[in-house]
């Protein structure tokens, strides 16, 4: 079963349509890879380059390299009309479970232990958000965005003619 | 195209599940031809019959606006969206211009600006100067486009002052501060078009023209929260919310909702360890951007009434506070104690069971040698396999997908009312109703729909005397005809005595149709589940054996289970609740242990439609609470259990293994053809015998009934969310 | 292409504010409504027999599912038959016929002024006093009809019940001003005596004859004619005798 | 060993995991259309899910008493060869 599974997981991450593949990069290569390598799929894979991985010189804590980051695309806010901003790309943390927050009893300021928790990178595109997340040995899954649908509007379809009873009566 | 359409970059499965893509789900007739213009130079190609905006947003030109909404009919009442059309002798109102081939259009001249600033300098003339202490302060369509097109001081100095609007009382969710109101009408449209409610509306002209009811009333309807979003000033805001919190002290984190079984997208903004507020988020391929008032203001019963802590029941039955490993220790030490053996060992799960706990659970319960897997359907029927049977996903799903429901043009409800079970689907039901020629017919109790339909009756005889072909009428008319007729059960058929006639019923007429129904391109036989962990239980086989049905169990694993009925629970058996609200689950337990509400775990919910999305923590868990499949999973270690799996990644691999659809985040798996008639033929075949007259009874009706009266408590907290379907 | 001129040369800024001095101008009435004892949903409203054959009729003249295109004339029909003002009833009553959402019907009623939305006296005395009408003494003219109702205010209604006065614009009888408009009746070429004449007729139950009060025909010139003094020729006056 | 009688009660699930188009899942669907209406009869009470995703390799698993599950690999192998596998796995 254990090597089933072993087998068996590069492929659906590999064929699945929003997960990517769990880079680590900094591991040497995982036996997970290997295996995608040499089994067929119809889903070509990636060319791996070399990366130098930053984590290595950079100083920072080994701990972040078992932390999934989300690259995603930031959905609009609902509450505002503008689209600005809309096609950047972003890398946030998940939150620690347990002690990534908490609140002071006395005065309710919010503190954490969690130096990731505010972190935000903004990014022009998907392929640079994780390109940066594996730069950074980075554990990371894609989130894509969602296609939307907004047909032609026409200023002209309230004052459309309809031959039968009508099932709304317009207004301003 | 419009540059929103190009951006599709997913890349769709070759199955059922791209025909989701090719279908035309657009609401207005299809206009092929696509037409090119001239955007501040830059040469642009939008389908014909587009509006300018459109075709500026397309160009990348942003156009300030304030009535003009995507999903909402153009009204051309705010003036923001002027624009310089070549040959044009006046400013053009972009939203309300058809974009015409080969036009010339400048954005962004002194001309454009002057207009621009001439509207904002009328609407700031009599808007009050609140935004210090306004809600919508900091994401404010008005404060934003005064920066760039309002003046800083008025020329209107009246001594009288600004004009005064009384406030109205739009009920407890929307609070209104009518002088903010700057009349886009936005609040309108929405009432009337998407949430059915055509109370609201304009009244006087001129300077006096304001928003309300005319007369006093309430905005009734389980979607009103989204005019709160529509709004671009301060007008309507939140009353839950007010003074609460600025945008720009929130963080926000994209999850889904799991208030239903829509998995609508939602925004979960949170401050500190609190969440603050619950906002849409756009997918047209499941909400839109609506979410219904209960997604939205559920939130803050996420505060009270919450287990912090692992709890033991001690001699005096009151619960004791207990570390992790004691509590562990205590349940295995329960489970020694009664000792359970195979069936007796019986898990129920509940609303709000994730499906990574749901995954490790059932591992856990199988070696432990138990197929008792139990689930907090109504009555008895959470102790057996249900009816509909697990084999086939389009047994249990809406396979025709919630966008799909846009292209039927017949839908037969059965024993359902989506306006309560599924919001936000309902408003797609009625944006279809509103643009197409669709017919709706109801069998179940007659309920207040927000379009029109045919109610054929309410027991299985009418159902049975309607796929007979016995009823005359114009809905039994239009269904024969319809091109893409679709059958919507709803999951309480599940969970009823006529359950299994209704269901062998709707299998053999489907088959009787031949590929009217179901064909290649077109499922249309939909179960609506309305509980969010179901999708996920009957996809990862969380159900009961027939033989678990009879045992007595000895033990007994409630996750999250709130709704399981005491009675069906033996005084002698030893209870474990594992959830997140002490709630009627934990009042029977005699271990309790903490865990994580959807806005504090990472974890995957699938919606109705079989559609997996994966939910994301936003503010860790109170106290000692943990997610809840590392419980299970510690759990299992102390009962000396090896389960194959010690991380996340693990789990989901395990998952993975169990049903792939699981991990595919977003993406939509269907069900082939054959498949999908192979599960048709295992409906039918259990039920040849079945006589369905005898077994229909009238109480089949009862379904909906409960769902009307429930509606009033829907909002009351998380923890109670009482989705029974008949008492 | 086109473009219309620059922004226009700024004026130097005012050396000091211009603080308007125009009264606020208050609807003369709510925009919401308000339950009272005279109006409410519970009075029953309904049109009579003949009222509803018209209401039909006016209903056949439009296609079937755009009924609510007779709003206005049905409303109109109701104000006529609740003595001269648009109630609660009147307006849920037009919906109901024609099977439109009520507030629909309530924005039509709320936006149109000519819809009394509160009780008026029997006769409604409307003085126009758009600009033609003040020129040529309108304020006078609203200043007797107030006075000698007995100090009433423009949109009130005398203690009898009998006369409500109020301003209002254009009437499109510019070229007799001034004038006022008694119910669906022109009053012209007033002054205060004929107005208060008026009144004074319409107090006693009486109907004055509409139209000038000045004696001169229609709006022909009060100076006496100008042109076209003489006789007019008859037929076959000049002509050759054998077609006399 | 045929599927016209009830297997083994030790048996308590089996999964059937496939394409719902891939040409190397062909068999499996084969299979599943010919002889999933009879493993129904004779087995009325047992789970056979079949569990559709697109692109995903064939594979079957079998899950007997106290969680013990074993599977075996189907991808491109005929509906005839797909069947003795499964027997085989069933029965083992």
């Amino acid at each position: 079963m254990m090597l089933a599974r072993r087998q068996l997981v590069p492929l659906v991450r590999r064929v699945a349509p929003s997960i990517s593949s769990r880079s680590i990069a900094s591991d040497a290569v995982s036996p997970a890879q290997s295996v995608a390598a040499t089994t067929p799929t119809d889903v070509v894979p990636v060319a791996v380059t070399e990366l130098l991985t930053a984590e290595v010189i950079s100083g920072a804590p080994s701990e972040l390299r078992h932390r999934a980051v989300r690259v995603y695309q930031p959905t609009r806010n609902t509450m505002q009309s503008g689209g600005a901003k809309g096609e950047r790309w972003r890398i946030d943390f998940d939150i620690l479970q347990g002690g990534g927050r908490w609140e002071n009893p006395l005065m309710g300021y919010a503190s954490s232990a969690d130096y990731m928790q505010g972190a935000r990178v903004t990014f022009k595109s998907q392929e640079d958000a994780i390109n940066f997340a594996k730069q950074q040995g980075w554990d990371y899954y894609v989130q894509q965005p969602t296609v939307k649908r907004i047909p032609p509007k026409n200023y002209s379809d309230n004052y459309l003619y309809r031959p039968n009873k009508l099932r709304i009566c317009k207004t301003k | 195209m419009l540059r929103i359409v190009a951006s599709a970059s997913r890349p769709s499965s070759v199955s059922l599940l791209s025909v989701a893509h090719r279908r035309n789900l657009s609401s207005t007739s299809a206009r092929q031809a696509d037409i090119t213009l001239t955007v501040d130079g830059k040469e642009v190609t939008v389908p014909q019959g587009s509006a300018l905006i459109q075709a500026c947003e397309a160009a990348g030109s942003p156009i300030p606006r304030f009535c003009y909404h995507d999903r909402l009919a153009i009204a051309g009442n705010c003036r923001m969206c002027l624009v310089e059309v070549a040959r044009s002798p006046k400013p053009v109102a972009s939203c309300a211009a058809p974009a015409m081939p080969g036009a010339v259009v400048f954005t962004n001249t002194p001309l454009v600006h002057e207009a621009r600033e001439g509207v904002m300098e009328f609407l700031l003339s009599n808007h009050p100067l609140d935004c210090p202490i306004c809600d919508q302060g900091g994401e404010c369509d008005l404060q934003d486009q005064s920066i760039r097109y309002g003046s800083d001081r008025t020329r209107f100095h009246e001594i009288a002052g600004k004009r005064a609007v009384s406030n109205k009382d739009l009920g407890p969710i929307v609070k209104t501060s009518m002088n903010r109101c700057i009349q886009c009408t936005r609040c309108v449209r929405f009432a009337n078009e998407v949430a059915g409610v055509e109370d609201l509306g304009t009244t006087g002209r001129g300077n006096d023209l304001q928003i309300g009811m005319y007369v006093e009333k309430m905005m009734d309807s389980e979607l009103s929260g989204n005019v709160i979003d529509l709004c671009p000033v301060g007008a309507l805001t939140s009353k839950p919310y007010a003074m609460q919190a600025r945008p720009w002290e929130l963080k926000t984190t994209e999850s889904v909702d799991v208030l239903d079984a829509l998995g609508s997208n939602i925004r979960v903004d949170s401050r500190g360890v609190q969440v603050m507020r619950v906002q849409p988020r756009t997918n047209d391929n499941v909400n839109e951007e609506w979410i219904s008032d209960k997604t939205r203001y559920a939130y803050d019963g996420l505060r009270f009434q919450r287990l912090t802590t692992p709890l033991i029941k001690g001699p005096d039955n009151r619960f004791v506070t207990a570390s992790w490993p004691d509590a562990l220790a205590a349940i295995a030490a329960g489970l020694n104690q009664t000792g359970a053996k195979g069936n007796e060992i019986k898990a129920i799960a509940g609303h709000l069971a994730d499906t990574e706990t749901l995954v490790v659970l059932k591992d856990l319960i199988n070696r432990l040698g138990s197929d008792n897997l139990a689930s907090d359907l109504e009555g008895k029927y959470g102790n057996a396999p249900p009816v509909h049977g697990i084999d086939v996903r389009s047994n249990y799903s809406f396979n025709s997908t919630i966008a799909g429901v846009e292209s039927a043009d017949a839908i037969l409800l059965v024993g359902t009312n989506p306006r309560h079970e599924a919001a936000v689907l309902n408003s797609r039901i009625r944006k279809s109703w509103l643009h197409t020629d669709l017919v709706v017919g109801m069998v179940g109790t007659r309920a207040d729909t927000t379009y029109g339909f045919e109610h054929l009756g309410e027991d299985a005889k009418a159902l049975e005397k309607f796929l007979s072909g016995k009823v005359k009428g114009e809905f039994a008319e239009r269904w024969a005809q319809a091109k893409r007729p679709l059958i919507m059960v709803g999951s309480s058929m599940a969970e009823h005595a006529d359950g299994e006639a209704v269901f062998g019923m709707l299998a053999r007429y489907v088959a009787a149709t031949g590929e009217r129904i179901v064909r290649e391109d077109w499922n249309g036989f939909n179960v609506l589940q309305r509980v969010a962990s179901r999708p996920a239980l009957y996809e990862t086989g969380f159900v009961p054996s027939r033989a678990a049905t009879s045992t007595t169990p000895k033990f007994i694993f409630l996750l999250n289970a709130d709704e399981v009925d005491p009675a069906s629970i033996p005084a002698d058996a030893f209870v474990v609740y594992q959830g997140h609200h002490g709630d009627r689950g934990a009042a029977l337990a005699d271990v309790c242990l903490p865990g994580c509400a959807y806005t504090e775990k990472s974890s995957t919910w699938v919606n109705t439609e079989g559609r997996s999305q994966l939910g994301r923590a936003a503010v860790p868990p109170p106290g000692a609470a943990r997610e809840d499949w590392k419980i299970v999973r510690a759990l299992s270690e102390v009962l000396g259990v090896d389960l194959p799996y010690e991380d996340l990644v693990g789990v989901r691999d395990r998952m993975w293994a169990i049903s792939p659809s699981l991990v595919r985040w977003d993406g939509l798996e269907g069900t082939s053809l054959e498949v999908a008639k192979a599960g048709l033929g295992s409906l039918m075949s259990n039920f040849y015998q079945t006589d369905v007259v005898s077994r229909a009874s009238v109480t089949m009706a009862q379904c909906t009934r409960a769902f009307v009266t429930r509606e009033k408590t829907s909002l009351e907290g998380l923890g109670k969310e009482p989705l029974q379907a008949h008492a | 292409m086109l473009r219309l001129p620059r922004r226009l040369p700024r004026l130097s800024p005012p050396s000091s504010r211009l603080i308007s001095s125009t009264a606020p101008k208050r609807s003369d009435a709510l925009f919401i409504h308000r339950d009272t004892p005279y109006n409410n949903p519970e009075i029953a409203f309904k049109f009579d027999a003949q009222n509803l054959k018209r209401a039909q009729e006016i209903i056949s003249h439009y296609p079937p599912q755009y009924k609510k295109a007779a709003t206005i004339p049905l409303l109109d029909l109701g104000q006529r038959q609740n003595k001269g003002w648009t109630s609660i009833s009147v307006m849920n009553y037009v919906a109901e016929l024609l099977e439109m959402p009520p507030m629909r019907v309530y924005e039509v009623a709320t936006f149109y002024t000519m819809f009394n939305r509160e009780p008026i006296g029997t006769n409604f005395v409307q003085v126009c006093t758009t600009t033609p009408c003040m020129l040529r003494g309108s304020t006078d003219i609203l200043n007797t009809t107030c006075a000698h109702l007995g100090g009433l205010k423009p949109g009130e209604t005398t203690k009898d019940g009998k006369f409500t006065v109020i301003e209002v614009e254009c009437q499109g009888a510019c070229s007799n001003a001034p004038m006022m408009a008694v119910n669906d009746d022109f009053y012209e070429d007033l002054t205060p005596e004929t107005t208060k004449k008026i009144l004074d007729a319409f107090a006693k139950g009486e109907k004055p004859k509409p139209g000038p009060q000045s004696g001169r025909k229609t709006s022909e010139n009060s100076a006496g004619l100008t042109a076209l003094t003489t006789k007019p020729y008859g037929p076959g006056e000049f002509c050759q005798p054998e077609f006399q | 060993m045929s599927f016209s009688k009830a297997f083994s009660p030790a048996l308590r699930e089996i999964r059937i995991l496939c394409s719902q188009t891939g040409a190397a899942s062909a068999g499996t669907r084969q299979f599943i259309t010919s002889k999933y209406p009879a493993i129904k009869q004779h087995n009325p009470d047992l789970p056979v899910l079949i569990r559709e995703a697109s692109g995903t390799p064939a594979r079957v698993f079998a899950r007997f008493e106290m969680g013990v599950e074993k599977h075996v690999e189907l991808d491109n192998l005929s509906a005839k060869d797909v069947e003795s596998k499964v027997v085989t796995l069933l029965g083992s």
